[in-house]
């Protein structure tokens, strides 16, 4: 299974669920994430994953809420108009405490705005596109090998804390291609126990219910509580960031998924022009790296966020920041994908302004 | 070495299977490549076109602004990309479909008349892997042998009976430039 | 209890509370058909030895708790989305059996989509749809299947056509999809009626183990508290004016439409 | 006359919707004047001439009634109003002859 | 018309909205709005306006568009699961920039939750529940009262900004009655022309049309930024914000809605027991009176929120203050509404940590 | 223009583009039916003079951007909700004329429950049924009226009963319902079909000015990049296998089912 | 001066408009009232209670945890917020559907027979107002006259002929209390 | 013999879809070889026979074709072939005496 091949995220991302044994996919075409359905349709069904194409994403949301209460590893994959319909069905899944794996490949908003790349969903996925209090464990890969590698990592995590995970990737990670090489994954060892899956009840245990209601608030407020619980423990054990070339940087951009890539580059034009930058890559957008990135402060006169979206990471470097140091931002809407250039751009101006300050 | 090219035309010309290919042929080299196409707005037809970097090191960005080399199959792309080349960068056309050449003088500029070629070669299908091997005899980013051998991954079995026209597509490519090299140097 | 001096040595249990309803009160109203449904689902899955076999899906509705109630393994889902949640859980438990039962604002509103996809593709399951011509849950409004005239929350002069449309006969509808095998019309305001209300289910219960596809018990019940009469009021009232618009009998039988409405045998029958 | 049928009511699940008062076709039920824990009017028997029927059981909502039936399957005419779990004066009808005997009444 | 009336807060929006001359309502019952529907079923219908229980809240959402884009005032309303399922639509209005009045009586969550009340919806209300970058205009009563002036409020500003606007209250401000007085309000002196509206194309103008769709990138980003443009007026223009005595006092307390109401009971309390606290009440809940709770640190020792929720507006009070003083939080969940007497014991405990710190 | 030496004098113009279709050229791929049905929609609109009275909502599908190419006022929709849309629409202008144009994608999948419920509610409006048996915009995925065995690019070895059910015909589905008025089924593919389509339109703005309630036009048409046909290829496809499964024809008249399918009629007939 | 009241009981004995007439007799005599119900699960039946405060000056928070009076229509809810009274605060309770009396000693307590006093006005309907009009003859939060007027404006007006005999059900009220008033000091 | 009717092609909108070809009763109409600006073959007339009967703007999807008529309805057999706007080397044929006349050919 060491092979390289040359995919496409969202290609790579079906066939890591086919390899991460992802039981059934319920799914509804949108571009661009269609490649997911239309690759699982063919490698999926052949490799005997349960794989429906249905009505709507609301059906496939609830779908899911079904086969994971079964004790199912399962997926469903859209778009953010097609996303923004299961946030209904999400809550229901966050509340009920159902493991499984949702797939939004991003593209520019809002209504139906265009199939270009952005991180406009940001917000959506992070803080709780759905009512009430629930978090979905976030991941923002990068490349196209990762796309592939957190939907194993996505499932696990999902087992892990019965929990939903969301892979939040911009329109450019799933339609672009490179090279993945699929790791040799025994579903069988990491998928665990679900004794608390309906599966028939038998008599040795009282029956099995998966539900999200609790009629007196004292039971809710039970609920919320264990959620809270949960939450704070992910928080402690699941932050994932990178820190690239954050050593002797007088300015840390953070970026996630593709303009983290766009920043490297960013990072080799900015060395050219001898401004000393480097870069915090969220890897979990939820639990989100705060501690890193308030802890960096004290080394560095300001931060540079840059996302495809109207700033919706900065309230979140801002909160881990907590005033200490100045946070500038750049970026692109619409589905316009910044270029390493505009953003060194607008980064030197930002440097100026802190090196002012720092003056003053 | 890193190589950034772009390639770009009517949807149909094979534009994204050439980029896919060479990528392929990058990887089977053992160097790191990004393919990234521009989808455009959800219809049939219209223009297309793909990024592709081939490169020995990690790439960092996979969107770039400028190009190593830009392999244009009609007169919009041409147009809109010219510009896009960096200084000393490389334009091939597709001299068929293309009236209005380039008109940059700090870039190296190949016409290659891929429709006379490949009614030559009794196949029109072979169109793109003409313009790739004329590329590949001016800009060495991987060895047309790789390119077979990719070809031979990134086509589906049951169009493996192609392969030997394409190989020959890919060699005639290479040689048109090599016979037309004094004037375009 | 009052009634154990009542003597009952020599004497058979012809019936009693099957072991598959839980202990537990049911919070229904005084008189309401959701009761009766309950009970007759959980004998059949006691009589045929299901327990260990069947999963249920009950959404928002009056019955959101059915899973106190009933004795098995149970899914609770979003209002509407019964079907949907079956279809989830069914496909990846192909061998085991499923039931929705879901209310006429569920499945026949906010549920309309999935319903009738379910149908269509012909779902292994078995759909349960308790028609009380209106919203128990919420207290009283409109239903799709409200009849004309009738005053609800929602519609204060009486259901019109002009607004609100016709009360829907969405049973009819899927019966005409061909993913559907075994639908039915029913009702359990009578001893009578609800032998033949559990002989349905049981027919249902042994199609889906043949895999024959779709069936869908639509139940014309009750709803004493939403409609403001006392329990005999109401089914009196359901008599009078449910079945003219909701005709009781068998619409598709082995895959087949039954071409004349058949009404519901009144030739003396016993369990 | 032997007893062919009775039926145990659990009077604290009852909610007096009275289905099961409607349903038996010997009258052998009526609902109490006393109230129970829930504050409902329960069902009662009024006549031991139940015929185990089971209608009233397959009505009930709430699954109160538990119905028995004499083993034996001897019919004996005469019935005898025999009183049982009265609390409160309730109108005892004795049992009429023109009611319809049998094992099942039907209705539509 | 200034007949004092006794009313749910739910019946007081309903009468508001059919003063404020609002055209058409659509809708769908749930606990604990269905008062609103139910009033305007009876007294809507009678006096004109087009009141329709229709499918389901997807098809509400919708409704609202068509309407709306056909240049009538309109409005529908649900609580929390039925908002979820309204996310798309309404991305799709503020995109495509429509005028209307979208009410949550919200409840708690997530999943089915309780039909007790609750504030947890409000990152859903204030980041955008939906896909990409928009705002909703979002405003929190606290009485009764407020229930009835914030629907003419509401109505006034969607049309000036053509902004959906959200009134977002938690359920027991639905439920609970007090007095109410209608203002004479002529609903012909305040809705705006609506040249844009889609009423039959005139030879002498292009056609209307109404769309969120932009194919390209440039053309989306255009619209990306003139919304961004809008939403830095609104910003600039309509917080709103009520102090109660935040003069002298050493912490202030930040809450919206009920829990900034009982929140005043706790002021009473505190100064029973010798404790300097005041109020800060956002009344706009988007756009964020962060202005006055930044300036507000430089006087006080500290910030104590209290929702009805697991702390979600803390983050905007935190990125208000930026690190300047502490923030503390009490919350509860699952429908339970804090009383003044817990609350007054859990900030006792702040004010205790803050004043060790200002020793320090 | 090339034609101009083409000599018209003395001659009468016996067709030509109405001006109620924009000088726009439009997206579709070559021979692609969209072309056909907006041209002569804006011809009725146009014949009618209707341009300044009606209102056409376009929801997500190859058609999205209708509002570029027809000259009347129009709303886009989110996927799945031209119907609610138009309620919304019509239920405020109610003496404006109001069509939808749908997909088979949009109205017959996710936007199920919107169609029936504007049907059973009797919305006065046109629905204008776009099937082409797949959804084109988005690349060639089934659609829920693709044909048993038809591949696409999520049903690469055909579409299957078994995951996918039958293709749904739901035009047939809410002609059963009261809320509906005139229901017919056409065809775009000739020159004779074209002008029963024609027909049908102009019937079905009249019916809207009678505020007869809900008309819906179903057409079977092509999508040849899907289907990857060439246009000629693919209007004989249609013809061979889309018409035994929807059949062409009247399925409902003035409010009355048509007992037997009306084939349409083969006389020789000329506009 | 302000009064925290509770009602409580099964749902189906009034206890909402109980609230809501002293309510709005409340703002009839000009006062700041509120009026909270606790909705509970969406069904029909179960328990029932409101919260309603009527104040002279304006109400900060409707939501308290003690109350200055509770009235108590069955066993249940007495069980439940028999505790949630002040020190020095009343407790009124039906004495027909309350067999465990309130065991508090630092409250006024009043056992109001409102069945057999009903009875006695031949309409059981009026329970309820009998129990406001013994309540209101311990603690004049609004004057009787007022609840009159205040039942005027919450009773719809087809059931205004049941105006007189709610009126006689509140003197009714008043009187046993005052009747019975010199053991319950 | 008077030409009956003619047809009006924007060849640059054309999409060489072929319909209207296929549409025309006449043989009237036939694709260039050359292409457009788009790169489309696009639709020629290849005889002046057309009868003006509209079948070919009927099915044309991109409504490029206008379609005029004599005014007087002189029928003249006799159709002759005259070649117009042809830009490459298109096989022309000659009006087929087979092909059914008339106004409108009937299609299901
Ligand atoms: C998304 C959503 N919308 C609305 C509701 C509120 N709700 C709960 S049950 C129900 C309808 C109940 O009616 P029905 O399905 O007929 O069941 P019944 O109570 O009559 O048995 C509604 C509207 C909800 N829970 N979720
Ligand atoms: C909520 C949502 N889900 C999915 C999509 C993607 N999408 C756009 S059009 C379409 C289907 C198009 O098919 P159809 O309605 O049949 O129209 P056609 O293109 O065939 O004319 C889909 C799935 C979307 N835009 N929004
Ligand atoms: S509200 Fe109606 S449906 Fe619900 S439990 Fe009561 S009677 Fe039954
Ligand atoms: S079993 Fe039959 S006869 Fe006996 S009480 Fe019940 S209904 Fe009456
Ligand atoms: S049917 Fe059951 S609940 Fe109703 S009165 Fe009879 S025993 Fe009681
Ligand atoms: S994809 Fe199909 S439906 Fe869409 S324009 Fe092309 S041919 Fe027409
Ligand atoms: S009008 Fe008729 S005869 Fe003339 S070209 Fe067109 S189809 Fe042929
Ligand atoms: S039908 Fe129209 S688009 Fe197609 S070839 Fe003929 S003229 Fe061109
Ligand atoms: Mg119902
Ligand atoms: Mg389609």
């Amino acid at each position: 299974m060491s092979e390289v091949r040359l995919m496409k995220g969202n290609e790579a991302a079906a066939e890591a669920s086919i390899l991460a044994g992802c039981d059934a996919y319920f799914g509804y075409p949108i571009t661009p994430q269609s490649e997911i359905i239309e690759y699982l349709s063919d490698q999926g069904r052949k490799r005997g994953m349960i794989v429906m194409q249905v009505e709507s994403e609301v059906a496939a949301i609830n779908m899911i809420y079904g086969a994971a209460g079964a004790g199912a590893r399962t997926m469903t994959t859209s778009s953010s108009p097609g996303v923004s319909l299961m946030q209904e069905g999400i809550s229901y899944i966050a509340s009920a405490e159902l493991p499984c794996l949702l797939v939004n490949i991003n593209r520019g908003g809002p209504g139906l705005g265009t199939i270009q790349p952005s991180q406009g969903d940001y917000f959506q996925s992070v803080k709780g596109g759905g009512h009430g209090d629930y978090h979905l464990i976030v991941l923002a890969p990068a490349s196209v090998q990762e796309m592939a590698d957190f939907v194993y990592l996505g499932f696990d995590l999902a087992d892990k804390y019965r929990n939903p995970v969301l892979i939040l990737a911009d329109g450019a990670l799933g339609q672009m291609m490179e090279k993945v090489v699929f790791p040799n994954y025994d579903p069988k060892a990491h998928k665990l126990p679900k004794p608390w899956a309906t599966v028939g009840k038998t008599p040795d245990r009282e029956p099995n219910v998966i539900t999200s209601l609790h009629l007196h608030s004292e039971d809710m407020e039970k609920i919320n509580l264990r959620l809270q619980e949960k939450y704070r423990k992910i928080e402690a054990n699941e932050v994932r960031y990178e820190l690239i070339n954050t050593d002797g940087a007088d300015v840390l951009m953070v970026a996630y998924g593709l303009t983290a890539r766009i920043c490297q580059r960013v990072i080799e034009l900015a060395q050219q022009a001898g401004i000393k930058v480097g870069l915090v890559r969220p890897i979990s957008l939820y639990p989100y790296p705060y501690e890193i990135i308030s802890k960096l402060t004290e080394k560095i006169k300001g931060y540079f966020v840059v996302e495809m979206n109207a700033g919706q990471m900065v309230e979140d470097v801002r909160l881990g920041v907590n005033g200490k140091v100045p946070v500038g931002f750049y970026g692109r809407m619409g589905g316009i994908i910044p270029t390493a250039e505009e953003i060194l751009q607008n980064l030197q101006k930002f440097v100026k302004t802190v090196s002012v300050k720092e003056k003053k | 070495m890193t190589h950034e090219i772009l390639f770009a035309g009517f949807g149909g010309q094979g534009i994204l299977s050439m980029g896919m290919t060479l990528a392929y042929a990058g990887i089977i080299e053992g160097k790191e490549v990004t393919w990234m196409p521009s989808y455009g707005p959800e219809m049939r037809g219209g223009t297309a076109n793909c990024i592709v970097i081939v490169s020995d090191k990690r790439i960092s960005s996979p969107i770039i602004g400028k190009f190593d080399a830009l392999i244009a199959m009609n007169q919009p792309s041409l147009d809109k990309f010219e510009s896009a080349v960096k200084p000393n960068g490389i334009i091939m056309y597709d001299s068929g479909n293309i009236i209005v050449p380039p008109t940059r003088t700090d870039v190296t500029i190949a016409a290659v008349p891929v429709d006379v070629e490949a009614l030559k070669l009794n196949n029109l299908k072979v169109r793109n892997m003409i313009m790739v091997g004329a590329f590949l005899s001016i800009c060495q980013v991987v060895d047309t042998g790789t390119v077979v051998k990719a070809l031979a991954k990134v086509l589906p079995e049951r169009y493996h009976h192609m392969l030997k026209i394409n190989q020959e597509a890919l060699q005639r490519g290479e040689k048109i430039v090599i016979e037309a090299a004094t004037p375009l140097a | 209890m009052a009634d154990a001096q009542v003597l009952t040595n020599g004497m058979e249990t012809v019936w009693e509370k099957p072991r598959t309803l839980s202990e537990t009160r049911m919070h229904y109203c005084p008189g309401c058909g959701h009761g009766v449904v309950h009970k007759v689902l959980m004998e059949v899955i006691n009589d045929m030895g299901l327990q260990d076999k069947t999963i249920g899906v009950a959404p928002v509705g009056c019955s959101v708790i059915a899973y106190n109630y009933m004795n098995i393994d149970m899914q609770e889902a979003a209002h509407g989305r019964a079907t949907a949640v079956a279809t989830g859980v069914k496909r990846v438990l192909p061998d085991k059996l499923v039931f929705t039962y879901q209310g006429d604002g569920d499945l026949a509103a906010i549920g309309t989509a999935e319903t009738i996809h379910a149908c269509n593709r012909g779902e292994n399951f078995l759909i349960i749809f308790i028609n009380n011509a209106i919203y128990g849950m919420t207290g009283g409004q409109m239903a799709p299947t409200s009849l004309l005239g009738m005053v609800t929350s929602t519609t204060p002069e009486g259901r019109q056509i002009e607004t609100q449309g016709h009360p829907i006969k969405i049973t009819e509808m899927v019966a005409t999809l061909p993913g559907t095998y075994y639908i039915t019309r029913q009702s359990i305001h009578t001893p009578t009626t609800v032998r033949h209300f559990k002989k349905a289910v049981e027919k249902a219960f042994k199609h889906q183990m043949e895999k024959k596809g779709t069936c869908l018990i639509e139940v014309v019940s009750n709803c004493p508290s939403g409609w403001k009469m006392t329990p005999l009021e109401a089914n009196k009232w359901l008599d009078q004016n449910m079945f003219p618009i909701f005709p009781p009998g068998d619409i598709k039988v082995d895959g087949k439409l039954v071409e004349k409405k058949q009404v519901i045998s009144q030739k003396k029958e016993i369990k | 006359m032997a007893v062919r049928g009775t039926v145990k009511i659990d009077i604290e699940t009852c909610k007096g919707c009275e289905l099961c008062v409607e349903a038996c076709p010997q009258d052998t039920l009526a609902m109490s004047k006393e109230i129970n824990n829930k504050g409902y009017h329960y069902a009662v028997t009024i006549q031991d001439n139940c015929t185990g029927c089971v209608n009233c059981a397959l009505v009930c909502p709430d699954a109160v009634i538990t119905v028995y039936r004499a083993s034996t399957q001897k019919r004996d005419k005469d019935p005898v109003a025999v009183i049982s779990n009265v609390k409160g004066d309730i109108k005892v009808t004795l049992d009429n002859p023109n009611v319809p005997g049998g094992v099942g009444r039907i209705d539509i």
